[in-house]
């Protein structure tokens, strides 16, 4: 017998970095500097990420009184999320407004928030009782609404965490409706009991809306059409370290809980959720690169972009056996890299007030400092989805699967879309490729820390790792797809 | 040495582009290490020739190795005498890139040269590629060196116009390698193979179901018909020539879309190819006759080159749908005509751009006086272009338009010629325009070829001159692998055929046959 | 004295609140009237959640109030936290007046 | 005598969801809301919850209401503009509703009959049940909230804070 | 139990204990202006009636003739609902406090007028809607000061609250159980040796509760809401005649329940000191009035003590009020419960 304890230990660890940092930030003197407490939460989060992988040697099983279940799938998404929450603090560290500045006080809380949040995410991913999701989602959010908003100094940061809060809370309410519905119709809220249960629900009208209710809290969190509004505003207004959280860390955990949903909870209602998934992700892909292609800022442009990419992403559900969990796993995992290290970019180059926002303000970049320009150009192109890239693969399993699932015209309407979405990630890499106008002055980054450094460095080794040797990954997705089909009996 | 040749050909541009980018932007190092890696993977290259044996059917210096287990993608290389003198050609092309922007690329060499060199692999890869998911995967990386070249090393003054140009041919470009991939996922989903003799053999056995199929091969005709550029699809062939570095634009057209015609269109799909051959035949000829009078016309010796390129392209493309043995040699031989007699075209015309900054050929006159090495050597790369006897051009086309007028319609035929007869008529003028008549008083200063120019040039002006006199040097290599294309589906009677090509042979070499 | 109400009447109570909290959400023009709206709708759920309790003999369903009630907690918290902050920053809390970035 | 209860709570809470819609400030909109979350209180005594009853009572009424009737009173924002969205909202919107109230009630009547009839005091769950699913079943959520109030904690401070020294 | 039984018993339960209460409110206030007036070496009110004692009545008399006067820009309905809810909502919680021995006659409580099972609950909850009252009241006055007052007072109730709360758990552990009369019962044992705030090991628990209910009836040296000095009265600035007596009877009877609740929780409630050293007496009369006796006693005792901190100490700081809340009595209340738990665990 394992001890419970171990089956939720990087939560343990996380929670535990996430208080030292807390109270060290209130002990500390309000003009020192709050940089080794990044370092704090880093070492923390690494430590988790250990953890996890230390996780991977127990055997499959359960814990806490059935509520949370460890396993090769909760292993793949815990070490993913504790990779992206690692990378996103490291860069922070040295993105955040200098020391001695105002706004620098406190943020010792930033990073706090970031680990308690992936303590939220990564319960996401291993709760099998929907009061576990439930909370465990809401710290997620909880933690992300505050990080969204933590840019004050300008209109748009409680803007965007406005939003993101308001439309975020209202889609819970629809989740936890739906939750409720379940409930009436099985009497509990396992998992593996309801799916047991279901067949002989009281009522099956009360299955179907409860799952119409759940999705729509579910998509809203995943950012796919047409729950998806919120999504440039906020990454628009967000601190760019904190989109580089926001657009992956957050999307994986809700993945992984659509994945539980569907094939744990509802996998009687194949046949209903496969066409939906599959007019969704269309929806998803069409509308985010349309609307993608007539944005200016950056920012903007790429949250349109990671819309399409949820879209990307869906189109493995329409699959079929165990292939879409494993292609799903593998596409967050390209995603997160890729994103990431985009994000991670744009905040060493367009800096924490935002000095370049616009896809012109980044001419020259490939001039003024090479290697940011190059990295970007490489993650671009990852994003595009150009061979021997993370982007690549991720789009090739996503869609294979959907092909095996028989839905080519969905592969079709995918590929011509990711054609699409090339002209506006190209307008970027071209425009960061082009020598700056003369009038404006190519100003080069200030000072690239070590934090930063470290942070794009993994991201494009993960992004190129990803993209010509994703043997490994593969595996461990395969692995973890076998484990969850083996945990809900399919 | 064997097995491993063809990695090492892949590899060593890759290295030298990672070496580039390590060592510091100083002087011409940059510009050295792409020089010296460049004709080293030449002479790698050149081993395939010698070690090919030219009899064997089938692939020669195989690797595979598998890559991935689950989708099954495998590391499979090969050479067969279809792919054997184009991967040469870019050995050789590589260097003559590099020479060509030693002196018009002066800023960020290392961009320059690294995305150079990456674009040399890519190249290779896709001639090399036995993997169709890794033939896709050279194919697609080939398209981000040339965007992203163009953009940052545009001609024009103007950075829009560059943008606009790279985006253009990216776009055009890319967008029809989506249902490229939705084809080869379909191919997976229904083979379990990416392998190219798997796939032949599955298509080959009629298990596919068959409207489906016909749709594949569509999606495949159609990625590839943007690159070549058949009519109707050249609309990024203009603007990447008028922006992109010499070096770039010399390869960005014709070798890779049509070696992919012939091998994944042709080879793969031999009777869905004959049933959109009359479509191709249609489109080529008309691309032939729209190219060379559109050509007529042009004032921008860019502009002109590139539709003649279209042009000429058409009739490698319409060589290949007659399916003919003899058509297709002449529109393979006519491939690497058009790479090394381009790359000659472009390396002069940029020299001439790069001295007057002006592509107007109105501006120009009498150039031949002030240059007389750049005169002679553009006259030469001209003739061979319009298909003069012994020269390498001419070759080519009498095998094309013979091969058209025995397989396919005389009337065909007699139009193909007429886009000869004009290709005669715009590029003469072109020569006396720019390099005869009175030198105006403001035309603009022009130099000769330096040295390095000079061997470069001379040398493709040597390789053309021997590939117009003994052709049978190429073609002995190329026939064994077009007549296994040939074989399976070939049924116009083989014999006038044969005739005519030995007839040309022996009359180009002087030699009975 | 003891009379019975059938289950489902308290059901369609919790529906329409739950949709009452939806039509506030779409029309109410202040930050925090949409953000009550929000907590109404909570409210809905947690009426729906007893009720199920109370069919299903099961204590888990109250359970689930109670964290609901917990998290509602949490949420206003913050979310009052961004109210102040953004009038802080702007000056209204009218949501047409809160328009930096335009869809 | 619980038809009646039942009646008579479930207007109120009707009546406090419509008037917190049709009120146009916010502090009446929170009296409103706060009518409802009591009216909901006794209709979970009727439900035999009556340990959530009183936590409806203490934390909604008692602590979340009152912070929202604080902030309001704090910004001391007025009324609301009649500006009654935008037409994407009207024309989208409100048949969407319709359809979502349609859909849940036509559902839950249809399920309905599954469900059987609620008397007064027929199975009250007493606090000691309830704590002992909670401390024993449901261990890990509960330990989670601690978390989660946490990061609300930690998170609303971070937020309200005025950063001093700044506009 | 007949149905009109139960309500005539219910009613006649009620008026019975409000006006005791309403009573007792109106000699709380004379208590105090005496016991304040002889701290300051004064004779408090003495002129009406003998010793004073008829001055509630004449102040009564004299709130509910004075003239009203609404200002004219007060938010109306608000302005008018506030003191209602706080009045209210002070007589609501008297409702399930237990005064005597739980006695029953044609099965009604005799001394209580409900007995539920969760009734620490339902004064929790009473006293948490109370905040309302005063936080309206101050913003619908349109009155700076008022508005401060208000703003003050819920941020302190709300705070306070949090303390209060869990200075009761401790108790609650020790009774398992949230009903009034069980925790009552556990008490009862060894007379004084068993209440809560000796034997039972609740001392600590008992000051942190002292401390926040000062602060949640907004009484000195918490009164920081009604400030005179610095906000001219607080949230009822603009209110007079009959409003503001029903804030005035709100704080008192809060006061009043208050001690109510210690005497209960903490103080055994109703049973005598000397627990067994006493016989029961036989007499049925004397049994359930000695109970009520030593309630009042009780309650009584906590009352002075109430008038004699406010008589004695200086007002808090506001950041002061909100630190000593937050830093000191909310981590002391859970110490308390951790000891408590931690003992109970063990025995």
């Amino acid at each position: 017998m394992t001890p419970d304890i171990f089956r939720i230990f990087p939560e343990v660890v996380l929670t535990v970095v996430g208080v030292l940092v807390m109270v060290a930030d209130a002990s500390m003197a309000p003009k020192s500097s709050r940089r080794p407490l990044g370092w704090v939460a880093a070492v923390g989060v690494m430590a988790a990420l250990a953890a996890s992988l230390w996780q991977s040697t127990l055997p499959a099983g359960t814990a806490f009184f059935g509520t949370v279940q460890t396993d090769a799938f909760s292993t793949f998404f815990h070490v993913l999320i504790c990779g992206i929450v690692l990378v996103a603090i490291l860069l922070s560290i040295d993105t955040l407004p200098p020391d001695k500045s105002p706004a620098q006080h406190h943020v010792g809380e930033y990073f706090a928030l970031m680990v308690f949040g992936a303590v939220g995410m990564c319960l996401l991913t291993s709760a099998v009782e929907l009061l576990v999701v439930f909370i465990a989602l809401e710290i997620s959010s909880i933690s992300t609404y505050v990080l969204a908003g933590y840019r004050k100094q300008t209109g748009k940061g409680p803007e965007a965490a406005m939003k993101y809060f308001l439309l975020g809370s209202f889609a819970t309410a629809f989740l936890l409706y739906g939750i409720a519905m379940v409930f009436g119709a099985t009497g509990t809220t396992e998992v593996r009991e309801i799916a047991t249960l279901l067949p002989a629900a009281r009522s099956h009208v009360f299955v179907l809306l409860a799952f119409g209710l759940m999705m729509v809290g579910v998509l809203f969190k995943v950012s796919a059409a047409p729950f998806h509004v919120w999504t440039p505003d906020v990454y628009e207004g967000a601190p760019t370290p904190v989109v580089a959280l926001m657009s992956t860390a957050p999307k994986v955990a809700a993945f992984a809980l659509l994945i539980r949903l569907l094939y744990g909870v509802f996998p009687l209602l194949h046949p209903l959720w496969m066409p939906l998934m599959w007019v969704v992700a269309a929806v998803s892909m069409t509308v985010g690169n349309l609307a993608a292609l007539r944005q200016h800022n950056v920012k903007r442009m790429l949250a349109y972009s990671s819309i399409a990419h949820a879209g990307y992403l869906l189109a493995a559900f329409t699959g079929s056996g165990t292939e879409p969990i494993a292609a799903v796993g593998f596409y967050t995992a390209a995603y997160a890299a890729m994103n990431v290290g985009i994000f991670a970019l744009l905040s060493a180059v367009g800096g924490y007030d935002e000095r370049r926002s616009t896809v012109t303000d980044y001419r020259g970049v490939l001039y003024s400092s090479p290697l940011a320009g190059g990295l970007m150009l490489l993650f671009l192109i990852s994003l595009i989805g150009i061979p021997f890239t993370g982007g690549f693969f991720a789009k090739f399993y996503s869609f294979t699967t959907a092909m095996q699932g028989g839905a080519g015209w969905l592969v079709l309407i995918g590929l011509l879309n990711s054609g699409i979405a090339a002209a506006y990630y190209l307008r970027l890499a071209l425009s960061i490729a082009q020598p700056a106008a003369s009038s404006a002055k190519a100003e080069g980054l200030s000072s690239v820390g070590v934090g930063v450094t470290l942070a794009v460095g993994i991201a494009a080794l993960a992004t190129l790792v990803l993209g010509i040797l994703p043997g490994h990954v593969l595996d461990a997705a395969h692995s973890a797809a076998q484990s969850f089909a083996a945990v809900h009996g399919f | 040495m064997d097995n491993v040749i063809l990695s090492l050909i892949l590899l060593v541009p890759l290295a030298g582009a990672a070496l580039v980018l390590l060592l510091p932007e100083r002087g011409k190092i940059p510009a050295w290490i792409a020089l010296l890696d460049s004709l080293f993977t030449f002479a790698c290259t050149l081993h395939l020739p010698a070690h090919f044996v030219s009899g064997r059917g089938g692939f020669q210096f195989e690797e595979n190795v598998l890559w991935l287990s689950h989708p099954r993608i495998s590391y499979h290389l090969g050479v067969d005498g279809l792919s054997l003198w184009l991967v040469v050609l870019v050995g050789l092309l590589a260097p003559v890139g590099v020479l060509a922007s030693w002196k018009s690329i002066q800023k960020n060499t290392k961009a320059f040269y690294s995305l150079f060199l990456l674009q040399q692999t890519a190249m290779v890869g896709v001639f090399v590629s036995l993997d169709l998911m890794l033939y896709y995967g050279f194919w697609e990386l080939s398209l981000i060196p040339i965007a992203i070249l163009t953009a940052m090393f545009g001609r024009n003054l103007s950075e829009a116009s560059a943008t606009k140009a790279a985006l253009r041919f990216f776009l055009y470009t890319f967008i029809p390698s989506a249902p490229l991939l939705v084809a080869l996922l379909w191919l997976y989903a229904h083979t379990g193979s990416f392998d190219y003799a798997a796939l032949q053999a599955a298509i080959a056995s009629g298990s596919l179901p068959g409207w489906q199929l016909g749709w594949v091969s569509v999606a495949f005709l159609l990625a590839f018909a943007v690159k070549v550029p058949v009519l109707g699809m050249h609309g990024w062939l203009a603007d990447t020539f008028s922006e992109a570095p010499v070096a770039i634009a010399m390869i960005a057209a014709g070798k890779l879309g049509l070696y992919s015609l012939i091998r994944f269109h042709v080879e793969l799909f031999p009777a869905l190819a004959r049933e959109a051959a009359p479509w191709m035949i249609g489109l080529a000829v008309a691309g032939i006759l729209y190219g060379a009078m559109l050509a007529l016309v042009q004032r921008d010796f860019w502009k002109l080159l590139s539709y003649a390129t279209l042009s000429s392209l058409s009739f490698c493309t319409l060589g290949i749908y007659g399916f003919t043995l003899s058509g297709m040699n002449g529109a393979l031989l006519q491939t690497v005509n058009e790479g090394l007699i381009g790359a000659a075209l472009f390396l002069m015309l940029g020299v001439l751009y790069d001295s007057a900054r002006s592509c107007q050929i109105a501006s120009f006159g009498g150039a031949a006086h002030r240059a007389p090495r750049l005169a002679a050597l553009f006259v030469i790369a001209s003739l061979a272009m319009i298909g003069l006897p012994l020269l390498n051009g001419f070759v080519g086309e009498f095998l094309v338009l013979s091969g058209t007028f025995t397989g396919v319609g005389k009337g065909w035929a007699t139009a193909a010629a007429l886009g000869v007869i004009l290709s005669a008529a715009y590029m003469l003028r072109l020569i006396q325009k720019i390099f005869l008549g009175e030198a105006e008083t403001n035309s603009p200063r022009i130099r000769d070829l330096s040295w390095q120019e000079t061997c470069t040039v001379g040398v493709l002006a040597m390789i053309m001159l021997a590939m117009g006199v003994m052709p049978t040097l190429w073609t002995s290599t190329m026939e064994p692998a077009l007549q296994g294309v040939t074989q399976r589906f070939l049924t116009v009677d083989q014999a006038p055929v044969s005739a005519a090509y030995g007839a040309v042979t022996s009359a180009s070499t002087g030699e009975p046959r | 004295m003891n009379t019975t109400v059938p289950a489902e009447w308290y059901l369609i109570l919790s529906a329409a609140l739950f949709t009452l909290g939806v039509v506030g959400f779409l029309i109410k023009r202040s930050l925090i009237s949409i953000f009550m709206s929000i907590e109404l709708m909570l409210n809905a759920v947690n009426l729906s959640f007893v009720t199920f309790a109370h069919e299903w003999h099961a204590v888990k369903g109250q359970i689930f109030v109670f964290f609901v009630m917990m998290v509602a907690a949490a949420e206003a918290a913050v979310g009052l936290a961004i109210i102040i902050s953004i009038f802080r920053a702007r000056g209204t809390l009218t949501v047409d007046q809160i328009d930096l970035m335009k869809l | 005598m619980h038809l009646v209860l039942f009646l008579i709570f479930a207007l109120f809470a009707l009546a406090g969801a419509v008037n917190l819609l049709l009120q146009k400030h916010p502090i009446n909109s929170a009296l409103s809301l706060i009518v409802v979350m009591s009216s909901l209180a006794v209709l979970y005594l009727l439900l035999g919850a009556e340990f959530l009853a009183m936590a409806q009572i203490i934390v909604y009424a008692g602590a979340i209401m009152v912070l929202f009737t604080f902030v309001v009173m704090l910004l001391n924002e007025g009324r609301e503009e009649k500006t009654w969205g935008s037409h994407t909202a009207k024309t989208l919107g409100f048949p969407a509703v319709a359809v979502l109230l349609a859909v849940l009630s036509a559902t839950i009547l249809r399920a309905g009959r599954h469900y059987g009839m609620i008397s007064l005091s027929d199975g009250v769950t007493t606090t000691q049940e309830l704590s002992r699913v909670l401390f024993h079943d449901l261990l890990l959520p509960f330990e989670l909230t601690s978390v989660l109030i946490l990061i609300a904690i930690l998170g609303a401070v971070a937020l309200a804070r005025k950063d001093n020294g700044e506009a | 139990m007949q149905l009109w039984m139960f309500v005539v018993l219910s009613l006649v339960k009620v008026i019975v204990v409000l006006v005791i209460f309403l009573t007792a409110v109106a000699y709380t206030v004379l208590l105090e202006r005496k016991l304040v007036g002889r701290i300051q070496n004064r004779w408090g009110p003495s002129r009406v009636g003998p010793f004073g004692l008829l001055q509630p009545l004449v102040d009564g008399l004299k709130l509910f003739l004075k003239e009203d006067i609404i200002p004219s820009g007060v938010y109306r309905p608000l302005y008018l609902l506030a003191p209602l809810i706080a009045l209210s909502c002070s007589l609501l919680s008297i409702a399930v406090i237990p005064f005597g021995a739980p006695m029953t006659w044609h099965g009604m409580r005799l001394f209580e007028i409900s007995d539920l099972n969760i009734g620490l609950l339902i004064l929790l909850s009473v006293t948490s809607i109370g905040v309302y009252g005063i936080a309206l009241s101050g913003w619908s006055s349109n009155n700076k000061y008022s508005l401060l007052g208000s703003l003050r007072a819920s941020a302190q109730m709300i705070s306070y609250e949090l303390a209060l709360g869990l200075s009761l758990v401790g108790v609650v552990l020790r009774a398992g159980s949230l009903s009034l009369t069980d925790i009552v019962k556990v008490q009862a044992v060894h007379g004084i040796a068993s209440w809560n705030i000796l034997g039972g090991g609740q001392i600590i628990a008992f000051f942190v509760y002292l401390m926040a209910a000062y602060a949640e009836t907004n009484r000195a040296p918490f009164d920081l809401p009604e400030a005179e000095t610095e906000l001219t009265g607080g949230y009822h600035t603009e209110y007079s005649s009959m409003k503001f007596a029903m804030f005035f009877m709100a704080e008192y009877g809060n006061m009043i329940t208050v001690g109510c609740v210690a005497t209960l929780l903490f103080l055994g409630g109703w049973t005598s000191p000397f627990g067994d050293l006493i016989p029961p007496p036989q007499n049925l009369v004397v049994q359930a009035l000695a109970p009520l006796f030593w309630f009042v006693a009780k309650v009584f005792c906590f009352l002075f003590l109430y008038i004699w901190v406010r008589g004695t100490l200086p007002r808090f700081r506001y950041d002061q009020l909100m630190g000593f809340g937050w830093k000191f009595l909310l981590p002391v209340a859970m110490l308390n419960i951790v000891g408590t738990s931690l003992v109970l665990s063990l025995l």
